[in-house]
């Protein structure tokens, strides 16, 4: 059977090392800072009161369901940003199975350019 | 020169099959392009196995001589039962798109793209 | 398709039935001593079911043979044909292993080399595997060409 | 552990076997025939873990069918099986076991059981098929068995156009990518008159025939991976197969990978050992055609609506790691004038080890995300990201899966994929930092694009449309919960993993010298 001190060797990566201990270790102490910073913000928070509400730049709130910014949305900037590059990709995916076939053959004529020729 | 016939019906096959491929539109020739490349490639795998002047390597009744090698007959038809069983998946393929489709045309199957 | 076709076809084609059949059984029988066997045999037998299915129509060989009997025929070759290889591991100690050959029972013989006169009782368990591909291969493709034969009609009447 | 000799043909032929049992089980009852697959597959993965426990610690091993001895080493039909193989092995067990039983729920209101589950058990003996094979042909005919099951399996919903559709797309991509394959093994065939891998590689003089068989097969298998820009149908047909048939679909992509992975550092093995132009040539082109798969990978992926297609994209982008590796040892082949051989440095070896222990990351990662992207269809029947929100309350189970897949897509500690992409970018950097610098940022994309997906989908109030959802059944639970244990295994030890399982795989894939003696005896 695997012995347990197999487990815990640690790995080198040349620049680095990953000990599973040491990780673990590091993970218990992040979710303590995480909960002492919590319990910082806790005392302070009060139900009910103007506190909790949000702030939008003076512009009353809608609805929490409104309010959800549904999956297309989230990266709008990106994707607006990179239009080009998508209008190309839109153009190489047109989803047309003779193209799917060129692409192979433009893939085999390229490598065979590259190792038979030269 | 008589000898490189086969290995030219072999390319001029597989062409044929790519060409057929890349652009003919109907769902139905492009199933006929991929069994032409199949055609080629079997028949290719039929001429590597022949020698000259030699006979069919069965030995009931045999008369003598160099036979020709049965390894590559064997992997022909191999390959031609993969075929059949390709053959057979794409067109009930063919006839479930034309159901839902209502066209046999390649560039109107593109539901999935992007 | 579906209605069948005139008499005179289907008379032609019952005739030419037994004969093409027979054919077919023949090339999976002597699938070890000539070119042929269980694929090519179960082919030609399938091209001949095939035929009947055309003369007669898809609704008529419905009628007399199912898609399921056919898959259950096509998955007992496919049973027997492993099996065949598993008894070769249990036999022989290799899987695949020609347990059947030299033993001068089934398919026992073992032929001279060289060339000879076609001895049945030879090739050990090749036969036998033979007879489970034909099966399958009988089974298979006429379950397909049934089925597309079927699927073709029940779109006719759809539209 | 020894194993038996007959260990070897069992893996590939009690999956068949059960495969042609599973309609005839299936007259009994359905719950029979449900206990009859877990039972197939649950045994198949307990034999390949022994088998793969001998072959780790004793080394390579062949089996040849229906003879006791090699006496026609050019003709018979030979099992060969090492490390790297074996490795494969492991990651197709675990897909086909966690996919079946995954699907003993998921797939229960659907009919045509019976031919589901004997498809999936003939794709699983097509891919342990082409995992142990020692023989080209073989690997073709496997391969084939694999792609029409597959196709088949994609195509199950044929009530859906799409399905269809992307099943036409796969087969015509298989039947091209394996006829072509087909074609280079008899360029192979015709020159040296055999098909056996290792005899191949013995005798394999880099001819001009060679070289075009060479492109053949190095394109084929690529698109068979779904390499950028061969990735079209993989998308396709992953997002419109039923989740369970995406799990498996993972796995035999990953076959053709290792056939890459083969055909490169074992049949050609002995020619790019001999001579470097042509190893950095090949090597330069797959690197650049990794990278690219990267960024287009994630890149699509940023834009999808479909759940199931953005994470196929995202796995488009996890191939281009996989291949990164191959691409860096290949380019960074030098040869050495004084003793005229060509010599590698050891980060190569390195990156080919992230690269080995990614493909075991990206089926487990990606497995569960298609998995958890199933569970959500199974539970709201919507499968958009726009009309899905708020989950996190009624599926919480699903959402912790989803969180530990996406951070394990990602990359991030503790978790598996963190190991393997620190290998590939510490070593990768050695060649060109540029190389390591798009792997990163491919990573950080992966985990945007999976933060917008819990985001929406998780995330935020209750849908009025999603009132009903409930959690998923238990064997669904279940099988999600397996991958996470594994999950959490592989990036807690990596060390032990790598030492024992990954390290083997690559000294094993990188002598091609053993595994030609393993045949021929030491020559």
């Amino acid at each position: 059977m695997v012995s347990f001190e197999a487990l815990l060797e640690s790995l080198q990566t040349g620049s680095g090392f990953w000990h599973p201990l040491l990780w673990g270790i590091a993970i218990v102490i992040a979710f303590f800072i995480v909960y002492i910073l919590r319990g910082l913000g806790n005392k302070t928070y009060k139900k009910q009161t103007e506190q909790t509400k949000s702030f939008l730049s003076g512009n009353p709130e809608y609805e929490k369901e409104q309010m959800h910014v549904k999956g297309s949305n989230v990266y709008w900037g990106f994707t607006e940003v990179l239009k080009g590059v998508y209008d190309l990709l839109k153009k190489m995916h047109n989803g047309n199975a003779s193209d799917y076939v060129m692409w192979f053959v433009v893939v085999m004529g390229v490598l065979f350019i590259l190792v038979v020729m030269l | 020169m008589i000898y490189n016939i086969p290995y030219l019906a072999v390319v001029a096959l597989v062409l044929i099959g790519l060409y057929a491929l890349l652009f003919k539109r109907n769902l139905i020739k492009m199933v006929i392009g991929v069994t032409l490349i199949e055609s080629g490639v079997n028949l290719f795998l039929i001429t590597l196995g022949y020698r000259e002047n030699s006979i069919a390597p069965i030995y009931t009744g045999s008369p003598g001589g160099i036979m020709s090698l049965p390894v590559p007959q064997a992997l022909t038809l191999t390959s031609i039962v993969i075929g059949v069983a390709v053959l057979a998946l794409m067109l009930s393929l063919v006839i479930h798109i034309y159901r839902h489709y209502g066209t046999l045309d390649v560039r109107k199957i593109r539901r999935l793209k992007e | 398709m579906s209605e069948g076709m005139s008499k005179i076809v289907k008379t032609i084609a019952s005739a030419a039935f037994p004969f093409i059949m027979i054919y077919g059984l023949y090339v999976i029988a002597h699938g070890h001593l000539t070119p042929g066997g269980g694929f090519q045999g179960g082919a030609i037998v399938a091209s001949a079911l095939a035929m009947i299915l055309v003369a007669f129509g898809s609704i008529w060989t419905m009628g007399k043979i199912k898609e399921k009997q056919l898959s259950l025929f096509e998955s007992l070759g496919a049973i027997s044909f492993i099996l065949l290889a598993f008894l070769g591991l249990g036999f022989g100690t290799v899987f695949f292993k020609n347990f059947l050959v030299d033993n001068n029972f089934l398919f026992g013989m073992v032929p001279e080399t060289g060339s000879t006169f076609a001895n049945f009782n030879t090739g050990g368990v090749l036969p036998l595997m033979n007879f489970a591909v034909g099966l399958k291969v009988i089974a298979g493709l006429f379950a397909i060409v049934l089925v597309m034969a079927y699927a073709i009609h029940t779109k006719e009447e759809k539209l | 552990m020894n194993v038996p000799d007959y260990f070897i043909p069992l893996v590939v032929a009690l999956p068949l076997l059960g495969a042609f049992l599973t309609p005839l089980v299936s007259r009994l009852s359905g719950k029979a025939r449900n206990a009859f697959v877990v039972i197939v597959l649950g045994v198949n993965g307990i034999l390949i873990g022994l088998l793969a426990s001998d072959i780790l610690t004793n080394g390579i091993r062949t089996y040849v069918f229906g003879a006791t001895d090699l006496s026609l080493p050019v003709v018979r039909i030979l099992f060969e099986v090492d490390a790297m193989s074996v490795f494969m092995a492991l990651i197709a067990a675990i897909l086909s076991f966690v996919g079946v039983l995954y699907s003993l729920s998921f797939m229960k209101e659907y009919s045509g059981l019976d031919k589901f589950y004997t498809l999936v058990l003939l794709m699983t003996a097509g891919m342990l098929g082409m995992m142990l094979t020692g023989d080209l042909f073989n690997f073709f005919v496997f391969l084939e068995i694999t792609s029409i099951a597959s196709c088949a399996l994609i195509a199950f919903w044929t009530h859906k156009g799409e399905s269809v559709e992307a099943a036409f797309k796969y087969i015509i991509i298989s039947a091209i990518g394996a006829l072509f394959i087909l074609f280079a093994i008899a360029l192979l065939y015709g020159q040296y008159n055999a098909l056996n891998m290792a005899v191949l590689a013995n005798s394999i003089q880099y001819t001009f025939l060679d070289k075009i068989a060479l492109v053949i097969l190095i394109a084929a298998l690529a698109m068979k991976a779904g390499l950028v820009p061969m990735h079209m149908w993989l998308p396709d047909s992953y997002g419109s197969a039923p989740a369970p048939v995406t799990l498996i679909l993972i796995g035999t992509t990953q076959a053709s990978l290792y056939g890459a992975f083969r055909v490169i550092f074992t049949v050609y093995g002995g020619v790019f050992s001999d001579t470097a132009f042509a190893s950095n040539v090949i090597g330069a082109f797959l690197v650049i055609l990794a990278l690219a798969t990267m960024l287009i990978g994630v890149i699509m992926a940023l834009r999808q609506s479909n759940l199931k297609r953005m994470i196929a994209y995202v796995a488009v982008a996890e191939i281009g790691y996989m291949v990164l590796g191959i691409g860096v040892r290949l380019n960074a082949a030098l040869y050495n004038e004084v003793t005229q051989t060509v010599v590698w440095h050891p980060y190569t070896t390195t990156a080919l080890q992230g690269s080995i222990l990614h493909i075991m990351n990206d089926a487990l990662t990606i497995g569960l995300l298609f998995l958890v992207a199933g569970s959500i269809y199974y539970a709201t029947k919507k499968i958009s990201v726009d009309q899905l929100g708020g989950l996190a309350r009624k599926m919480k189970y699903t959402t912790v899966f989803f969180v530990i897949g996406l951070l394990a897509a990602a990359g991030m500690p503790p978790l598996n994929g963190f190991v393997s992409k620190l290998l590939i970018y510490e070593s990768t950097y050695q060649l060109n930092p540029i190389i390591a610098i798009v792997a990163i940022l491919a990573s950080i994309m992966i985990l945007a694009v999976f933060v917008k997906v819990f985001h929406a989908i998780f995330l935020g109030p209750e849908q009025e449309s999603l009132k009903t959802v409930k959690e998923v059944p238990k064997p669904m639970l279940i099988a999600m919960g397996v991958i996470v244990c594994i999950i959490l295994f592989f990036g807690l030890f990596p060390e032990f993993v790598i030492t024992n399982i990954v390290e083997p795989a690559t000294t094993a894939i990188l002598n091609h010298t053993q595994y030609i003696g393993a045949v021929l005896g030491g020559v």
